[in-house]
């Protein structure tokens, strides 16, 4: 706890290796086979949804297993707004914002219903909330386009530049997720954060100490939903293709098996178990029809050998800044 | 500030707990509350926080009526309380847990905490130089980065009326807070209440211990099957025969009466030792 | 362009080399998920084409491997796995996907990298881009889904349909053929209906389609799902005709709905029978002799598939490189299992043929022959 | 209409009681280790092919169809069969995270549950499996209405089982001590209770129960394959939330809810409403009404409803 402000050479030394580290990454991962760069690309669309769901599974102690709908509003929100669907063409980074609002909003008028529910009558109820959006952007075709899903979607331009090699999306999505990660952490140890805990530790004694819990929760689901928007957002603009195929119950259950995985509550736990969930199936590629097989096997196995996660809750980003020596 | 309760009534259904019970708590004295059990002291404390809505009648703080407040709201009008078998936040630090109760006081700037660089670390600094004064207070400040579950009990109990004391309260009720201490913890926890006292602040307890409540006491009020069966200082209290009724059914001498809480504050221990058990943070 | 480029040099240069190495047709489908039996016996198909192709020698002396890949019908999965196949300058063609919702988002990865692809995705939107290397030897959902509405209004005369699809791409997509097309010829269409691909109880759209009475019952979607609606329209005794898409055509659809329920209902295919002709006669015998198992509902289109690339891979001569086995696939021009192969601008097949079949004992027999 | 009306309740009726048979299986185990067992579905998708192997095995030891002894012997092997096979699983994949955070036993459910799904698809068959009826094909004519031997059935020897579930619980010691280890485990274990025998038994009679749903519900639609499983048993699941999990009568009424819902969901709106909600909005409807159900009566229909006062919100995972 006592941490007194690290040196200035300390903090030198901090802000050298950080920036070395992004400098060499967007140098060398766009110079790998493009196959690689969609993979990592990929990772870090589910680093962004895990840390949004871990606000509210990790954090506020709210079991969510609809998470997947705000991917899906936030993907679709692109695919509507910036195709021939109805011939509107948002700018990328104004859908953006657009797609991460809707989610955050949607995210608040799930939270107000289900203020009471603890657990897992929660649980299925967001299950249920997922499932409902899923099917209506399955039904509502005039919008939708239903499940033939909306295609040729706009590519996206941002700062003048067209975005549509996998590299281009590297180099948006790795800053992006740097700030969301810092944003997460500092969210994380504000006097915010800490009454999400205290709700999640015992809601009761939480009021009792003068927290709103109704606001801290809805600020949980709102602030998580928008992340979920985001993520959903560059992937619409990275596949240019959506349809409600990628957005059943599968996904929510793989964005909250990455952050049990990773170490719940552990922003650094998350990038881990994204990595983790998204590159095994891909290196299980040669094993072809036996590849699912195989990748249950290795969940049930991680589970039991690290039934608390991949990583230790101490080796959390504190940790992670004190090894720079950036306090 | 003065807590009043005007034909206060709370019912569980068909049982009353509390019986349109009209009480003046007043600031700078320890009241304590005894009675037999379910004479109704922990849903006293309980509607007063406000856990339990208020059947009918009121609860004035000074002229704020708290039956109409929610839960949270009372709490930030500084009505702290302990609970009768702890509830910390197992899974959070012991400094985290005080530093958790600056939350309606911090809570607007959270926005700014969050992207202004560099503020976040100056004000966890602030938080926590404030929390770990509150500790050094109570003795706890060793443990400041051990889990809340893994403290001993005692400790627990301290750390519990350390957090209900960072809420800088005007009424602070205290439920058992010597159940299943030892002797030299109550010790310590009876010089420590007498520190807290303020000229401002109400203090409540509900407490089985009767040399405890007999010393510590400024005034007692003795409940019964939710009524007011008597109140007075600690001396009145001992000489009158209807409180000794209430306990022993027959009149009896004093000695009685401790027997009788010693061997209650034991069962509150082991049952309390169980709870310890069953919150050690079996998660992440 | 200029990647292409290269791999043509470099594909060059290992053919000039005395060592060949093998030539690799990467192909990516459900393999895990529900639909893993179509997916499976769709690249057993190729598989048994590639073997043939082997055994005759090859390519000019090289070797060819089918690289069988698992996409889940899942469209993220089959955009990183055409970039695995773009990166990969040993793969010179793919037959893929499966799943239109699939082969929309990778046809974009593939054209960059100019790989020729050979689909089997009947969504008309699938070629609505225009990618030069991308190549459709199927007939669409338009073919698929106007043929039988043609049939029951001229030969039938029939005057009410009642459609069902499972609300998937394929599903949804050749039903909405089905009913503008049935309503442009003067029909009525009594209901429009849809349920869950996941469904296996259909009682519920089945007894309120009993109240309307129609005269044909269009079901758009695959399988198991035909058998069951068409079992259980049976069982809830409505008589009328019954039409189904392509992924019917399988036995399992008799035995599935049960002899004498599936008796006289009709489905599209787009071979002709596989007694009719002795290439389709000799295909099954070599598939059940491959596999030992009956040819599912795409093993025919995915051997055919193989079999063009093949085809353009003979015509690439000397260097087979991704960009002369488009060249060959632009100007195909063969007699292949299915009837003659040729494609126009839009990587169409230029004369697609459908038939519709009817189940007749154990077997299907053909009942309307039909090439436009 | 009647005809209509009765045709949708009797079709309700029916897959609701595979629901309910499948959802008791949810409901123990929840009620024991509040536990969401993502793999039960699978058990009753494996019920399905053991029956199916069973039966052919029978019909080519016998000849013809099956008679009733040989159908209840299968009944009786197919319980026993999967049923130890819940057991292993619990034993290998659940009971080492006893006491580890309430999501890791979830997510391993989940990962059985794939193996599970992928080795039937893989080594038995990815093949739809036509299933043999074992039931006489009579059917008779109520109101208008189809109603085949079949579904009676169905409906009546679910009811019988969960009947008999019932009594087991409340009136046998081994019952009583599932019920007082799913009462409070710890307390259970403080009065001496071995905990594991119970639990075990849990895992024994949920997935057997849920493979004789598989059973019925294969000779009903006349069909198995390896992907039948996850949206039944999600749909289970949900039914066993409805009737408030935990409860074995709630497991029960939360099926035929479940059943009525979408039959008439998928029935009944797109009359209502003249087409303008066609029958692809059931599944939007029945999940619209278990988040309502759930939102107005937190703990369903049959579970204890705890009450503000009550309540003592520990984390719970």
């Amino acid at each position: 706890m006592r941490r007194q402000a690290g040196t200035r050479t300390g903090r030198l030394r901090a802000v050298a290796i950080v920036a070395l580290v992004v400098a060499g990454l967007t140098y060398l991962v766009p110079g790998l086979p493009t196959y690689y760069v969609r993979v990592i690309d990929m990772v870090l669309i589910y680093v962004l949804l895990a840390a949004g769901l871990n606000m509210v599974v990790g954090y506020a102690g709210l079991l969510d297993l609809g998470f997947v709908a705000f991917y899906a509003i936030g993907a679709y929100s692109y695919a509507i707004l910036a195709s021939g669907q109805f011939d509107i063409h948002l700018p990328f980074a104004l859908v953006l914002f657009i797609g991460g609002g809707l989610a955050g909003i949607a995210g608040v008028l799930l939270g107000i219903p289900v203020l009471r529910l603890r657990g897992d009558y929660l649980a299925i109820v967001t299950l249920g909330f997922g499932e409902i959006v899923r099917l209506l952007m399955n039904n509502l075709t005039w919008m939708t386009n239903g499940p033939q899903g909306v295609s040729r979607i706009d590519e996206p331009f941002l700062f003048g530049a067209g975005l549509n090699t996998p590299q281009d999306f590297f180099r948006l999505l790795l800053p992006l997720v740097l700030v969301a990660l810092t944003l997460a952490w500092r969210l994380e140890r504000s006097i915010l954060g800490l009454g999400w805990a205290a709700i999640r530790e015992d809601q009761d004694a939480a009021r009792g100490i003068g927290i709103n819990t109704t606001i801290a929760k809805l600020l949980a689901f709102g602030l998580s939903a928008t992340l979920g928007g985001f993520a959903g957002v560059i992937f619409a603009g990275l596949q240019r293709f959506v349809d409600p195929v990628s957005f059943s119950f599968w996904e929510s259950l793989t964005i909250v098996l990455i952050i049990v995985i990773g170490g719940l509550g552990n922003l650094v736990g998350i990038v881990v178990g994204a990595a983790v969930l998204i590159v095994v199936p891909e290196l299980l590629r040669e094993y072809s029809e036996y590849r699912m097989l195989l990748y249950g096997c290795a969940l049930v196995v991680i589970i039991l050998l690290r039934p608390r996660g991949l990583i230790d809750r101490r080796y959390n980003p504190a940790w992670l800044i004190r090894k720079l020596g950036w306090r | 500030m003065t807590l009043r309760l005007e034909a206060l009534t709370k019912r569980f259904g068909a049982l009353l707990a509390i019986d349109r019970l009209s009480l003046t708590f007043k600031p700078g004295m320890i009241t304590s509350v005894i009675g037999p059990n379910g004479a109704g002291k922990s849903t006293l404390i309980n509607m007063c926080a406000g856990s339990y809505k208020v059947s009918s009648g009121r609860i004035l703080l000074d002229d704020v009526e708290l039956q109409e407040l929610k839960k949270h709201q009372i709490a930030q009008r500084g009505v702290a309380r302990t609970y009768q078998n702890i509830r910390l936040f197992d899974g959070m630090s012991v400094i985290q847990n005080l530093e958790v109760c600056l939350f309606p006081e911090l809570f607007g700037k959270t926005f700014a905490e969050v992207f202004v660089p560099g503020l976040s670390h100056r004000m966890k600094e602030e938080r926590l130089a404030r929390c770990q004064a509150a500790l050094d207070q109570f003795g706890l400040l060793p443990y400041a980065d051990e889990f809340a579950a893994d403290l001993s009990y005692g400790n627990q109990k301290l750390l519990e009326i350390a957090r209900a004391t960072m809420l800088r309260p005007n009424v602070l009720m205290l439920d058992e807070p010597a159940a299943g201490l030892n002797h030299g913890e109550k010790h310590r926890l009876k010089q420590k209440l007498r520190e807290l006292l303020r000229p401002d602040l109400t203090m409540i307890v509900v407490e089985h211990d009767m040399s405890l409540v007999m010393t510590l006491s400024d005034h007692i009020i003795v409940l019964h099957q939710g009524k007011l069966l008597f109140e007075g200082t600690p001396a009145e209290v001992q000489n009158n025969i209807a409180v000794q009724e209430a306990y022993l059914g027959s009149p009896g001498e004093l000695d009685e009466i401790r027997e009788a809480a010693r061997a209650r504050a034991n069962r509150v221990r082991i049952r309390a030792d169980a709870g310890i058990e069953r919150r050690r943070p079996g998660t992440n | 362009m200029r990647i292409a480029l290269t791999i043509a040099a470099l594909a060059g240069i290992t053919a000039a080399a005395p060592a060949l190495a093998d030539i690799k047709i990467g192909t990516a489908g459900p393999l895990s998920n529900a639909e893993a039996l179509f997916g499976n016996t769709w690249q057993n198909g190729m598989q048994l084409a590639i073997n043939e192709a082997n055994a005759a020698g090859g390519i000019n002396g090289q070797k060819l491997v089918l690289v069988r890949q698992d996409d889940q019908g899942d469209p993220k999965q089959g955009t990183l796995l055409a970039q695995k196949f773009c990166d990969d300058d040993s793969i010179v063609a793919v037959i893929a996907d499966f799943n239109s919702g699939v082969t929309i988002p990778s046809s974009d990865v593939y054209n960059r990298c100019g790989m020729p692809q050979v689909t089997n995705s009947s969504n008309p939107k699938v070629t609505a881009a225009g990618y030069q290397n991308l190549f459709r030897p199927i007939a669409n959902d338009f073919m698929q889904g106007g043929a039988p509405a043609e049939y029951a209004l001229e030969t039938l005369h029939a005057k009410t349909a009642a459609i069902v699809h499972d609300k998937q791409a394929f599903g949804e997509g050749v039903a909405t053929v089905f009913r503008s097309d049935f309503e442009k010829g003067g029909g009525k269409v009594t209901s429009y209906s849809g349920v869950a691909a996941t469904d296996v109880d259909f009682s519920a759209v089945i007894t309120q389609i009993k109240t309307e009475n129609p005269d044909v019952v269009y079901y758009g979607g695959t399988m198991p799902g035909v058998g069951l609606f068409l079992k259980q329209l049976r069982e809830l005794g409505i008589k009328s005709r019954f039409f189904a898409a392509d992924p019917a055509f399988l036995p399992d659809l008799i035995t599935t709905a049960g002899p004498a329920n599936a008796a006289g209902a009709m489905v599209s295919f787009q071979a002709p029978p596989y007694d009719s002709n002795p290439k389709l006669v000799k295909f099954r015998q070599d598939y059940k002799k491959a596999f030992n198992e009956e040819p599912g509902p795409y093993s025919a289109y995915g051997y055919n598939e193989a079999a063009i690339i093949i085809e353009a891979m003979k015509k690439a001569g000397a260097k087979v490189t991704r960009e002369n086995i488009v060249k060959g696939l632009r100007d195909t021009k063969f007699d292949g299992m299915m009837g003659p192969v040729e494609f126009d601008a839009k990587g169409e097949l230029k004369q697609p043929s459908l038939y519709l079949y009817k189940v007749d004992g154990n077997g299907f027999v053909l009942e309307w022959p039909k090439s436009s | 209409m009647t005809g209509f009306l009765v045709q949708q309740l009797v079709n309700a009726l029916t897959i609701g009681a595979i629901y309910a048979l499948i959802a008791l299986g949810y409901t123990m185990v929840y009620g024991v280790l509040r536990l969401i067992n993502f793999a039960h579905s699978e058990m009753f998708m494996v019920g399905g092919h053991v029956g199916f192997f069973l039966l052919a095995a029978a019909a080519s030891l016998t000849g013809g169809p099956a008679s009733v002894l040989v159908v209840f012997a299968i009944f009786v092997a197919t319980f026993i069969a999967v049923g130890l096979l819940g057991v292993g699983i619990e034993a290998t994949a659940y009971r080492p995270l006893r006491g580890a955070s309430r999501l890791a036993p979830m997510l391993s459910a989940l990962g059985v549950a794939i193996i599970l799904q992928n080795v039937v698809m893989l080594f038995v068959s990815r093949r739809p499996l036509p299933f043999p009826a074992f039931m006489l094909s009579m059917s008779f004519d109520v109101f208008g209405a189809v109603v085949t031997l079949n579904q009676i059935f169905i409906v009546l020897f679910a009811i019988a089982l969960m009947v008999g579930l019932g009594w087991f619980v409340n009136a046998t010691t081994l019952g009583i001590k599932i019920r007082a280890v799913s009462e409070n485990m710890r307390t259970a274990q403080l009065l001496g209770i071995n905990v594991n025998t119970p639990i075990s038994l849990i895992f024994f009679i949920g997935p057997g129960l849920g493979a004789l749903a598989g059973i019925l519900y294969a000779g009903y639609y006349g069909i198995v394959v390896f992907s039948m499983g996850f949206i039944v048993g999600l749909k289970a699941f949900i039914a066993a939330i409805l009737g408030g999990i935990g409860s074995i009568p709630g497991a029960m009424l939360g099926g035929f809810a479940l059943g009525i819902l979408e039959t008439f969901g998928g029935g009944l709106l797109p009359r209502l409403t003249h087409g303008a909600i066609g029958s692809e909005y059931r599944d939007i409807f029945a999940f619209s009404v278990l988040v309502l159900v759930l939102i107005f009566r937190p703990a369903g229909f049959f579970g204890e409803s705890v009450t503000e006062e009550g309540m003592v919100y520990k984390r719970d995972f």
